[in-house]
């Protein structure tokens, strides 16, 4: 796609639409949202790069190795701090009594850990959605 | 009084519409990308399903704000339930589409109807 | 023909299903019976104990945690089954030549 | 409140029965795009506002880009 | 770290391998291969002694983050999920040294990565699905089941597993999506997804909205009973299976459909409890289904050329006498059901990957070619024949005890017409198994030539074949040994 009018566009609209998706990420547990929904955000600008400046381009924004990467790591680290509460408190996915700090409510600083589950999650689902969308376009043709 | 008792339930018979008109489409469409459609319309069907049983008539959504009292919430659970749900949906769907590319790849076709018929010719001539 | 019998069937199952919600007692109002203590629980008790505004994150996350590993592996599953049907072998192969 | 709750369902019921219909698989996709759009709505309406934006990401955004993607690799007309 | 923790660890196990598998990708295959068959000796030595555990000291109940069960997530491992997580990992685990054998016939070098981690996910999901005690954590392991194992079919990449593994899919996904609204249905009367706390509410639910809880369980029936293939609905399972890889077909029909039915044992017996099964009458319909199946799915395996699609349809039947065992609603119902799941993943497993070794060589799948094939490959046709033979109900083999722990129970309940059917299956089972093993042995001279070409087998190939077939005979002769442990999982499940 060539056109200018797009590509500038695309350029303003991409780091707002980030930053809305990371807000929603960490907002999740004080507001509607969450790592899913967030994710889906980031996901959809990654992709929205690459129909716009074409595969090349996009492959060098988020590569291939850093995909894969992304997604065994948000498993990993889901399940790291799952074994967190498994060791310190005797079960798995503790979340106050195995030590991760409270905070107060409405804060985003608060929850123990369900923030930072979120955003494992929402690093895996944004990369689940442009690799996703990668290996359908990359195929054949 | 009908009238009145289908207003009341018009969220159950959406979702049910829904699933049941998803259901034809799966079944009866030849078209691989149409089929796929119609498991996406059957889920979101049960999703709406969920989610009318946890509504609340005057129900404000489960945020809660310490400095107000006595708030009427909604049921939470249908919703973190169909958080997964939807996820999962667009996992099958994703799958299923490469596989209808593959088929596209392999027989120049996506209708069932079209692909039953070049499958049974191969078995034939082996 | 085949199609009128297969419409009626569906249309069938369409009014079986509406007869069978329409014996529930489904105003949407608190006294519905999956309103009941655990949802309750979680309302007044979820946000002291997980210290989460939102509820439904706080479920997500913390009481059903284990539903949303579960969630995160079936992402990692279509990941991997789209790859194995869709990255044809030169494609691995530029992968790895390119490393 | 209960007569736009009517009116979506109804709007997603005819969206449901014309995805059924429709023999352009593009003109299928946009109306499953907005049929999935009308769904947000429809949650927001009972409350459920994280499923809304979850709704709004995933099923309107992803789920029609890749059907477009699938599209653009297969045929667009069904016969 | 006490024992409670065992079941979570044997899950995260699984799913670690699956993790770890992407980042050897530079490393030789071996030490992959080699930490996987580790894995599963480590998940077979721990799902081995919580069944002794839980048969001799406590059944275990295990609630994630510390909460109340009715709150989160509970898993409980009793006899009965003891039980089963052991035998899936004991045949895993023969299948597994089966497919080190570089014999994962038809699958590309390159996709052998991704082969293992879908197997391992396979692995977690049905440890998961036996150990939850929650519907929907049941549905979430469900679908990650579904997506494995259609995945494993179009791993080999030719055209026609595209096809019926894209049948699959659909058909799993109506499967999942009806038992998920069976569970929404519940969740409406009842208010919970807690399987032990709907059971203890589904009584007064059932008083007041009988038609509700009807069509619940009506949807959940449908659901499972398309992913584990029962008789009408079986129509995906003989194409995805004689499609797949041989040791995917193997894992498919020997182990992953059995799994499907033991979430319908779970729905039927722990959720909607015996005294609404008997008032609904769901024993005759299962038991007509079971019926048909027993018959019709031997009749359409006589008529097959392939043998894999032979294997496939004879499934079907199989699945039939499960569904019998079940459907009798009674102890020795169940004892005989769960003994028969057990021999008969023994005996499936067995049959494919025996062909499997026979198609890997010989790149036949028609069953006109096995002409003398006994001569050539003596072990493979050998374990076929004793695995064959138990299918038919030979005495010595595991599938006599299981036909005849059936028809004890079939006239415990004073079915006599059933008796007959089990018969009438059986005969037709030696319709189609018995030629193949007498052209096998008997008829040497046309294939004679072929003898030079064969290459020396792996032993990693031989071995599993030789150990099944022990198995099959040893469970045949002493039968008591794990006849304890199958009748405490059915007394588990019945109050």
């Amino acid at each position: 796609m060539n056109d200018i009018i797009v590509k500038n566009i695309t350029r303003i609209i991409i780091p707002f639409a980030q930053v809305y998706g990371i807000f929603i990420i960490l907002n999740g547990h004080v507001s509607p949202g969450g790592g899913f929904a967030g994710g889906a955000i980031i996901g959809t600008t990654l992709i929205l790069y690459t129909l716009v400046f074409g595969r090349e381009k996009g492959k060098k924004k988020f590569s291939h190795k850093a995909s894969e990467i992304a997604e065994s790591g948000g498993i990993i680290w889901f399940v790291t701090i799952g074994l967190v509460g498994l060791v310190v408190a005797d079960r798995f996915l503790t979340n106050i009594n195995a030590g991760f700090p409270e905070g107060i409510i409405g804060e985003i600083l608060s929850g123990g850990m369900i923030p930072l589950l979120m955003i494992g999650i929402g690093v895996k689902v944004a990369s689940t959605m442009i690799s996703l969308f990668n290996l359908l376009i990359d195929e054949g043709v | 009084m009908w009238l009145d008792r289908i207003i009341e339930n018009i969220n159950y018979i959406g979702a049910i519409a829904l699933f049941v008109i998803g259901l034809r489409i799966v079944v009866t469409h030849s078209n691989l990308i149409k089929r796929i459609m119609g498991i996406n319309i059957m889920g979101t069907g049960v999703f709406l399903f969920f989610v009318a049983i946890g509504n609340v008539t005057g129900g404000v959504p489960p945020i809660v704000n310490p400095e107000v009292e006595d708030q009427l919430f909604i049921n939470p659970i249908p919703s973190v339930l169909i958080l997964t749900g939807i996820v999962v949906v667009v996992s099958i769907t994703v799958y299923s589409l490469s596989l209808v590319v593959k088929i596209y790849e392999n027989y120049k076709t996506i209708d069932q109807k079209e692909l039953s018929k070049l499958i049974s010719e191969e078995n034939n001539e082996h | 023909m085949r199609k009128i019998l297969s419409n009626t069937l569906f249309i069938v199952l369409f009014v079986v299903l509406v007869y069978a919600v329409f014996q529930m007692p489904t105003g949407a109002n608190i006294n519905a019976p999956a309103y009941n203590d655990i949802a309750r629980h979680y309302l007044e008790n979820g946000a002291s104990e997980t210290n989460a505004a939102n509820i439904i994150a706080a479920i997500l996350a913390d009481y059903r945690g284990f539903d949303t590993l579960g969630e995160t592996i079936v992402l990692f599953t279509s990941v991997v089954a789209v790859g194995s049907v869709l990255r044809s072998t030169k494609h691995d192969k530029e992968v790895r030549d390119h490393e | 409140m209960v007569i736009l709750n009517i009116v979506i369902v109804v709007f997603l019921i005819v969206c449901a029965l014309a995805i059924g219909r429709i023999k352009d698989l593009l003109g299928a996709v946009i109306l499953f795009s907005a049929y999935s759009l009308m769904m947000s709505v429809l949650w927001l309406v009972l409350k459920t506002p994280d499923v809304a934006i979850t709704e709004a990401a995933i099923g309107a955004g992803v789920t029609s880009i890749l059907f477009f993607a699938v599209i653009s690799k297969t045929k667009r007309y069904e016969k | 770290m006490n024992i409670e923790q065992l079941p979570i660890i044997n899950l995260l196990l699984f799913l670690l391998m699956a993790l770890v598998i992407p980042l050897l990708k530079r490393k030789p295959f071996k030490i992959t291969l080699i930490l996987g068959f580790v894995v599963l000796g480590l998940v077979l030595i721990s799902s081995g002694y919580l069944l002794w555990y839980v048969n001799n000291v406590e059944v275990i109940h295990y609630t994630f983050g510390g909460h109340e069960a009715r709150f989160g997530i509970e898993f409980i491992v009793d006899p009965f999920s003891a039980l089963f997580t052991t035998i899936i990992a004991g045949l895993a685990a023969i299948i597994y040294i089966y497919s080190s054998g570089d014999a994962t016939e038809g699958i590309e070098k390159t996709e052998y990565g991704r082969y293992y981690v879908l197997l391992f996910i396979l692995l977690m999901s049905m440890f998961g699905i036996l150990y939850t005690n929650d519907l929907f954590n049941t549905y979430v392991f469900i679908e990650i089941l579904s997506i494995t194992t259609c995945a494993i079919i179009s791993i080999k990449k030719k055209k026609d597993t595209y096809t019926s593994a894209f049948r699959y899919v659909m058909m799993n996904e109506l499967g999942s999506l009806s038992y998920l609204f069976g569970v929404a249905l519940i969740y409406m009367a009842t208010g919970f997804t807690n399987i032990t706390l709907i059971s203890e509410s589904i009584q007064n639910a059932y008083a007041s909205y009988p038609v509700n809880i009807i069509v619940a369980l009506g949807f959940m029936i449908i659901g499972l009973g398309i992913k584990a293939a029962i008789f009408p609905f079986h129509i995906w399972l003989p194409d995805a299976h004689s499609a797949a890889p041989s040791t995917s077909s193997a894992i498919l029909s020997a182990i992953v459909i059995k799994v499907y039915i033991l979430v319908l044992v779970k729905v039927l017996f722990r959720v909607f409890k015996l005294d609404i099964l008997n008032e609904m009458n769901i024993s005759t319909i299962l038991l007509v289904l079971a019926g048909v199946a027993m018959i019709m799915g031997s009749v359409f395996a006589i008529a097959q050329k392939d043998v894999k699609r032979m294997l496939g349809y004879s499934s079907v039947a199989q699945m039939g006498y499960i569904l019998l065992g079940i459907g009798l609603l009674s102890f020795e119902g169940l004892r005989a059901a769960f003994f028969h799941i057990l021999s008969h993943g023994l005996m499936k497993t067995a049959l494919f990957l025996s062909v499997g070794e026979i198609i890997y060589y010989k790149k036949t799948r028609k069953v006109n070619d096995f002409d003398g094939m006994g001569f050539i490959m003596p072990v493979a046709m050998g374990v076929f024949s004793i695995a064959a033979l138990g299918m038919i109900g030979i005495p010595l083999t595991s599938g006599f005890i299981s036909k005849l722990n059936l028809g004890v129970a079939v006239l415990d309940q004073n079915q006599i017409i059933f008796l007959v059917i089990l018969i009438v299956s059986s005969l037709l089972n030696v319709i189609y198994y018995l030629p193949i093993i007498i052209l096998a042995f008997l008829k040497n001279e046309k294939y004679r030539y072929r003898l030079k070409s064969i290459e020396p087998t792996p032993r990693t190939m031989i071995a599993p074949l030789v150990l099944l077939g022990v198995l099959i005979v040893v469970v045949g002769l002493f039968p008591n040994q794990i006849m304890i442990f199958i009748e405490a999982a059915a007394n588990s499940l019945l109050p």
